[in-house]
C-alpha cells in the first residue's frame, strides 16, 4: 500500500529479536543465501532479504530508510571483487560503503548496525556465518533507537 | 597583502574589458549589499556598470553555485531548439570557488571553454555572524577594512570599532589550504601563503573517543534547530541535481517536516552526496539561517576521503571524481568477515 | 461548530471502469459509507473534490457525475502521478476519502434560458459530462435552450463515456459532434481538431454561452475560434486545473493573481481570466 | 493604552501568576547565549535586552509540523489539543501584528481553519515595544511601528526602572485585572517617557515608500524588474520560514506500519515543486515567477483579498538571505 514496507514491531519489548535487513546482489549473494537454504544450513531467521541487481545499485538512502523504519541493522552483500556480473559495480560500491560506514559511525550509529561483505553464489556457509555474526552483534547492542521515526 | 581596493579596481577593469570586447555575455561578481559585512552576487551584463563590482573581505558567496543553472541542458527537444545558446560567462573566484568550478567541470556541469575565470588570491573572508557577535549589543551601520586587513565597523552610536582579522575570519577560511585559485584565466592579487591548516581541519572534525551515544546526542542537538529551509542545499554549488532525492515523492525518502528523524535523514543524505565532492567553501554553513554548523558531517567525510583515498575534491582539473572511479586495491578493512 | 474541512468523508469504490484504449483513464464510482454524508454532500457540476488515500495523500478531481444521478459520485482519473497510480490499483470495495465539494460550479443561473455550446477535449471532459447529464435531466432540460456538444480526442479509443455519448447521440434535444485527430477504419464522425469542427458548425453567439474544457493547446485555439464566431469573453466559461493541497484557499499554491483556483474557481469566464495574470 | 506600571522586581511574580493559568513563553537566553522566545523555566532569568528573535512566534499558532489527523485501522482520529492558555511575553510589535495578518487568512475568511483557530484562540500576546530597531527594520512603512499595538492584547514598554503596561483588548484587560495587585497606575511622566522612547525608535527606522503599493505592483506585473531581481535567488526557503506572516503549507502523509499521519508542514513559494503539476507543467517555472509571487502575495494579493499586507517589516528575510536579497530594493523600484 505504501512505498516503503515497514519492518513490523515485535509484539512486546521482552520478546525483542534483532531485525536485520539484508540487501543482496542478485548474482552472487542472493544465490549464496539461496544455497544456504537449499543446503539446509541453519542461520538466524532475523534477516529480511531484499534482492537488488548489484551492490552498486544500492543508494545509501536505502539503508538509512531501513534504519528509520525500525531495522536494527542493515547488511549489504555483493560479489567478491573481480566477480561482479556488471564487471565493476561492487568496486564502485566499495568506495561508497567505506565512506558511508565512516560517516554513520561518526554520526553515532554503531558500526555493527551497518555492515558490508562479499558472498559468492557458492558460499552458502559463508552467508550463514555472516548472518549469524551480524545478528549476534546486534543482539548484544540491543534495539536500534537512533534515526527511528515514531508516529 | 595587496589592498582590496587595488584588486577591486583591477577587477572592474577586467570585467569591463571582457564585457566590452564581448568575450563574455555575463559577468558574475559581487556588489554592495544593504547590510554591513555582506555583499550580494551581481549579474553584470553591461560594461558600463562594471563600477558596481566590489572586492572586500565580505565577498563570501561562492558564485559557482550559479554556473550549473546557467549551463543547464535543455529539458526537451523543443527547448533545445528554442533556447538561445548560453553566453560565455566571466566569474570571480576565490580559492574555494575555483575548487568548486573544477569539480563542476569534472562532473560535466559547466563547459570550461565557456568560462572566463577571474581568480583572486583570497586573503580569507569575514564570517558576518562572527563579526556581528563580536560587536555584541551594537549593530554595525557600515563596515570596511584597514591597511592590515582588519575589519572596521561603524556602529550605531557613531563610534568606529576595529575587529581583528583572525577573530572574524570564517572557520572555513582558517582551514583553507588553497586560497589562491588553482584554475584561472586572469589572476588578481598576490598569492597568499597557504596556512598550515591540517591541524585546524582535523580538530574541528575530531570527536575523540566519545561513545556512539554521545556522538549521536551531539548530532541530534546540533540538528534540532534545523527548520528544513533547504538553504544549505541551495547554496551549495555541488547541489545541482535536477531531481534531488530529498524532494522525491515517489517514493518519499525523507518526510516533509522537522521530525528529528527526518531532519537527520536530510543531513545524512546531503552529507553523503557530498562525499568526494565537497570543496569546503562553507556556503552551506554560511547560508544556514539557524546558525547550524552545516559542515559538521561533510567535514569529517572530507577527512576520510583524503585519508582513505588520498583524494582532494577540486584540487586538479584532470582528477577523476572519487566515486566515479575505483581501484582493485581500494581499502576494504571495513568489511564483515565471518 | 462547523465540520473540520480537512477531514475526508469516508466512501467506498463501488466500481472502477476503464475509459480509454490506452487504459490509463478509469472512472471510479464512489458511494459514501454514511447515508447522512450522502445527503449533506450537495454539489453542482463544475465543482471538484479532493480524493484521499491514507498514506498517499490527496489530489483534486472534477466531479464527473451530476447531482441528478443520486446515490453515487463519479470521478474519471488519468494515471499520471503518485496518487493516481495508487488509485488505479484499487478495486471495489476499497475505501477512499472524499473532501468537498469544492470550488464554484458552472454558472447555472447564467446558463438558464441560454443556448449552450459545450466544447471538450481529451480527458478534461469530466465535469462537462456532469453538466450535460444535469442539463438533460427531464426536470432541467426545459430550462435551457439548444445544447451543442463538440467533443474531441486523439483517437476514437480515447473518447470517454462511450455509453453516455451513444445515448446522447440518439436524442433529439442535444446535438453531439465527436471528432478525432486520427480516425480508425470504423470511424464515421468528424475528423480533425476541435476548433475546426466548432467553426464548421458555426453556432450563433446570440443568447449563447460556451463552456470549454480541454488541454491547453485545444483551449488556446478554441478561444480563437469562439472569438471568430462572435462569442464575447463574458460568454465563454473555462475550468482550470492547478496543483492543490488544502482546497480551501489557505495553502497558497493554486492562486492566479489574487484568485484561488480552489475556492474562487476552478470555473472562470474568459473575461475574469483576462483580468488575471497568465500564470496558469 | 499604556497606563499601568510594574517594577522589574515584580515581573517574575506576574509571569508566575500567568503560569498558573497556562504556558508562558518569554525571552530567555539559549545555550548559545542568543535571546529566544521559549517556554519559561524558573532557572532561566527573563531577558529584556534584545532586538528581536531569530524565529518569529508563528510556529506557536501555525506549527511547522501540525498533525491534521491519523488513520489507524480504517478509523480517523483528530489530534487532541490542550485547552491551556498560551501567553507570549516580549513579542515585538511587528510579530504581534503578524498574528493579525495570519488571522485574516485562517480565521476571517469564508473558510476558517480549525487547527489554526484552536491554537490562536488560546494565545494572549503581551508585546514589548521596540526601543532599538535594526537597520533592516521597516515596520513603519507597512502601517506598524515600534509601539504598534495591533495584534497585542497588552502592550508593554520597558523603561529604566519599570515596565509600563497597557491593555489593548478585552482579553488584555482581563489579564491585567488578574494581576492588578502587582500593578500601580503609571505616572504621567513615565507614560510621556515611554511615548518619547517609541518616537525615538520610530525615527531610527528608514522608511520605504509603499504608497499605492498594490496598484504599483499590479502595473508592474510584466516588468523586467522581476527577472533581474530574482537572478541571484537560490530558491531556498529561508525568507519564508523566518517570515512571521508566510503561511503557505504542504500536506503530506507519514506512514509507519499500519498507521498514517496526515501532517501539515510549512512550504515555500520559492521551491519549484510548490506549484509543479503531476503532468510536469509548472505555472511558476522559474525564480522570476516565484519571486514575483512572493512579493505580489504579500503586498498586492493580500491587500486585495484581506485589505491587509502580509508583511510586518521585521526584516528577517533581509538579514538572513544567503545572497543578501533585500525586498526593500524591489519595493522601492517598483513603479518608481
Amino acid at each position: 500500500m505504501s512505498q516503503t514496507q515497514t519492518v513490523q514491531e515485535s509484539a512486546s519489548p521482552g520478546a525483542w529479536e534483532p531485525k536485520v535487513v539484508a540487501f543482496l546482489c542478485n548474482w552472487c549473494s542472493y544465490a549464496g543465501a539461496d544455497l544456504a537454504g537449499v543446503s539446509r544450513i541453519q542461520y538466524p531467521p532475523n534477516v529480511r532479504i531484499i534482492r537488488v541487481p548489484c551492490s552498486g545499485r544500492i543508494n545509501p538512502a536505502f539503508l538509512l530508510r531501513a534504519l528509520q523504519n525500525g531495522a536494527d541493522a542493515v547488511l549489504v552483500s555483493g560479489c567478491h571483487p573481480g566477480d561482479c556480473h556488471y564487471i565493476s559495480g561492487n568496486l564502485a560500491a566499495r568506495r561508497k560503503f567505506a565512506l558511508l560506514k565512516d560517516l554513520l559511525q561518526y554520526a553515532g550509529i554503531e558500526s555493527e548496525r551497518v555492515q558490508f561483505t562479499w558472498v559468492s553464489a557458492s558460499e552458502g556457509g559463508r552467508f550463514a556465518a555472516i548472518v549469524e555474526k551480524v545478528v549476534e552483534q546486534v543482539r548484544k547492542l540491543g534495539p536500534n533507537r537512533k534515526l527511528v521515526k515514531s508516529l | 597583502m595587496i589592498a582590496s581596493h587595488q584588486i577591486e579596481t583591477r577587477l572592474r577593469e577586467a570585467a569591463e574589458g571582457l564585457l566590452r570586447d564581448k568575450k563574455v555575455g555575463l559577468f558574475l561578481g559581487y556588489e554592495k549589499a544593504s547590510l554591513p559585512f555582506r555583499t550580494a552576487p551581481l549579474f553584470l551584463t553591461e560594461a558600463e556598470k562594471a563600477k558596481r563590482l566590489v572586492w572586500s573581505p565580505f565577498c563570501t558567496a561562492n558564485l559557482a553555485v550559479y554556473l550549473p543553472r546557467l549551463f543547464k541542458a535543455p529539458a526537451d527537444a523543443r527547448e533545445a531548439k528554442t533556447m538561445p545558446p548560453p553566453p560565455a560567462v566571466g566569474v570571480v573566484l576565490k580559492g574555494c570557488d575555483a575548487r568548486s568550478v573544477i569539480t563542476l567541470i569534472q562532473e560535466r556541469q559547466v563547459p570550461r571553454e565557456k568560462l572566463v575565470l577571474v581568480g583572486v588570491a583570497c586573503p580569507g573572508m569575514v564570517d558576518a555572524r562572527k563579526a556581528e557577535r563580536a560587536l555584541g549589543d551594537q549593530e554595525a551601520l557600515g563596515a570596511g577594512e584597514d591597511a592590515q586587513g582588519n575589519v572596521r565597523a561603524v556602529v550605531e552610536d557613531g563610534t568606529e570599532v576595529t575587529l581583528r582579522r583572525e577573530q572574524v575570519l570564517a572557520d572555513v577560511c582558517l582551514e583553507c589550504r588553497s586560497p589562491t585559485p588553482s584554475i584561472h584565466d586572469i589572476l588578481l592579487g598576490a598569492p597568499a601563503e597557504a596556512r598550515e591548516t591540517d591541524a585546524a581541519r582535523r580538530r574541528t572534525a575530531d570527536l575523540g573517543s566519545e561513545t556512539a551515544d554521545r556522538r549521536w546526542a551531539r548530532l541530534q542537538q546540533a540538528l534540532s534547530k534545523c527548520i528544513r529551509c533547504n538553504a544549505c542545499r541551495q547554496a551549495c554549488p555541488m547541489c545541482y541535481c535536477k531531481d534531488c532525492l530529498l524532494d522525491q515523492t515517489r517514493p518519499r525518502w525523507v518526510g516533509a517536516g522537522t521530525d528529528i528523524s527526518d531532519v537527520t535523514m536530510y543531513h545524512l543524505v546531503r552529507a553523503f552526496h557530498m562525499a568526494g565532492r565537497c570543496t569546503e567553501c562553507g556556503a552551506c554553513a554560511r547560508a544556514c539561517p539557524m546558525g547550524i554548523d552545516a559542515r559538521l558531517l561533510v567535514r569529517k567525510l572530507n577527512l576520510e576521503v583524503e585519508d582513505l583515498f588520498g583524494y582532494r575534491p577540486g584540487a586538479a582539473l584532470d582528477g577523476v571524481p572519487l566515486l566515479s572511479a575505483f581501484a582493485m586495491d581500494d581499502p576494504q578493512e571495513f568489511l564483515t568477515e565471518p | 461548530m462547523a465540520r473540520n474541512p480537512y477531514l475526508p468523508y469516508p466512501a467506498r469504490i463501488e466500481e472502477a471502469t476503464v475509459e480509454n484504449a490506452a487504459r490509463d483513464i478509469k472512472t471510479f464510482r464512489l458511494a459514501f459509507t454514511d447515508p447522512d454524508t450522502a445527503a449533506a454532500f450537495r454539489y453542482m457540476p463544475g465543482q471538484f473534490a479532493e480524493l484521499s488515500l491514507p498514506g498517499m495523500g490527496e489530489a483534486p478531481f472534477g466531479i464527473a457525475s451530476s447531482p441528478t444521478e443520486a446515490g453515487y459520485l463519479l470521478f474519471s482519473v488519468k494515471r499520471v502521478g503518485l496518487f493516481t497510480a495508487e488509485l488505479h490499483s484499487l478495486e471495489a470495495p476499497a475505501s477512499i476519502g472524499v473532501r468537498g465539494p469544492m470550488g464554484k460550479p458552472f454558472p447555472w443561473e447564467r446558463m438558464a434560458g441560454r443556448n449552450l455550446v459545450i466544447v471538450g477535449g481529451g480527458f478534461a471532459f469530466t465535469t462537462l459530462r456532469a453538466a450535460i447529464k444535469c442539463i438533460l435531466d427531464p426536470a432541467n432540460r426545459s430550462r435551457f435552450g439548444s445544447v451543442l456538444v463538440v467533443y474531441g480526442a486523439r483517437t476514437p479509443g480515447e473518447l470517454m463515456y462511450k455509453k453516455d455519448l451513444a445515448e446522447w447521440q440518439a436524442r433529439n434535444d442535444i446535438d453531439v459532434h465527436l471528432t478525432v485527430d486520427e480516425p480508425d477504419a470504423t470511424w464515421t464522425r468528424h475528423k480533425g481538431v476541435v476548433p475546426t469542427v466548432l467553426e464548421g458548425l458555426n453556432p450563433s453567439p446570440e443568447n449563447a454561452l460556451a463552456i470549454v474544457c480541454g488541454p491547453p493547446v485545444m483551449i488556446r485555439f478554441t478561444l480563437l475560434s469562439l472569438a471568430k464566431l462572435g462569442f464575447p469573453d463574458g460568454a465563454i466559461v473555462l475550468s482550470l486545473e492547478m496543483r492543490m493541497k488544502c482546497g480551501i484557499g489557505k495553502c497558497g499554491r493554486c492562486n492566479i493573481g489574487g484568485k484561488y483556483v480552489c475556492k474562487d474557481g476552478p470555473v472562470f469566464t474568459r473575461e475574469e481570466l483576462k483580468a488575471l495574470p497568465a500564470e496558469y | 493604552m499604556i497606563d499601568k506600571r510594574i517594577p522589574y522586581t515584580d515581573l517574575d511574580r506576574l509571569l508566575d501568576r500567568l503560569a498558573k493559568r497556562g504556558a508562558v513563553y518569554a525571552p530567555i537566553k539559549d545555550e548559545a547565549g542568543e535571546v529566544v522566545l521559549a517556554a519559561r523555566t524558573h532557572d532561566q532569568p527573563i531577558v529584556l535586552e534584545y532586538r528581536n528573535f531569530r524565529l518569529s512566534p508563528k510556529a506557536l499558532v501555525l506549527p511547522q509540523n501540525q498533525t491534521l489527523m491519523c488513520f489507524k485501522n480504517g478509523d480517523v482520529e483528530e489530534p487532541a489539543l490542550s485547552d491551556r492558555e498560551t501567553f507570549l511575553f516580549g513579542v515585538r510589535p511587528c510579530d504581534a501584528r503578524a498574528m493579525l495578518a495570519l488571522d485574516k487568512v485562517f480565521i476571517d475568511g469564508d473558510q476558517h481553519d480549525p487547527y489554526y483557530a484552536r491554537l490562536r484562540a488560546k494565545v494572549a500576546v503581551i508585546a514589548l515595544a521596540c526601543t532599538r530597531p535594526t537597520s533592516s527594520c521597516f515596520c513603519t512603512s507597512v502601517g506598524s511601528g515600534p509601539g504598534d499595538a495591533a495584534g497585542a492584547d497588552v502592550l508593554a514598554v520597558a523603561l529604566d526602572a519599570d515596565l509600563l503596561l497597557g491593555a489593548e483588548t478585552p482579553r488584555g484587560q482581563e489579564l491585567l485585572s488578574c494581576v492588578a495587585d502587582l500593578l500601580t497606575d503609571a505616572p504621567g511622566a513615565a507614560v510621556k517617557e515611554a511615548e518619547g522612547q517609541i518616537r525615538a525608535a520610530e525615527d531610527q527606522i528608514a522608511p520605504v515608500n509603499l504608497q499605492n503599493i498594490a496598484r504599483r505592483l499590479r502595473d508592474a506585473y510584466d516588468s523586467p524588474l522581476w527577472e533581474t531581481a530574482s537572478l541571484k535567488c537560490l530558491g531556498c526557503g529561508t525568507c519564508s520560514y523566518l517570515c512571521p506572516t508566510c503561511h503557505c503549507f504542504d500536506i503530506t502523509d507519514d506512514v509507519r506500519g499500519g498507521t498514517v499521519r496526515r501532517v501539515r508542514t510549512w512550504d515555500c513559494c520559492a521551491y519549484p515543486l510548490f506549484t509543479l503539476h503531476a503532468s510536469g507543467h509548472n505555472p511558476r517555472p522559474t525564480a522570476k515567477e516565484r519571486w514575483r509571487q512572493r512579493i505580489m502575495h504579500k503586498f498586492r494579493y493580500a491587500a486585495e483579498n484581506y485589505n491587509h499586507l502580509l508583511c510586518v517589516g521585521c526584516g528577517r528575510c533581509i538579514r538572513n538571505c544567503p545572497v543578501s536579497m533585500d525586498l526593500r530594493t524591489v519595493l522601492k523600484e517598483v513603479g518608481a
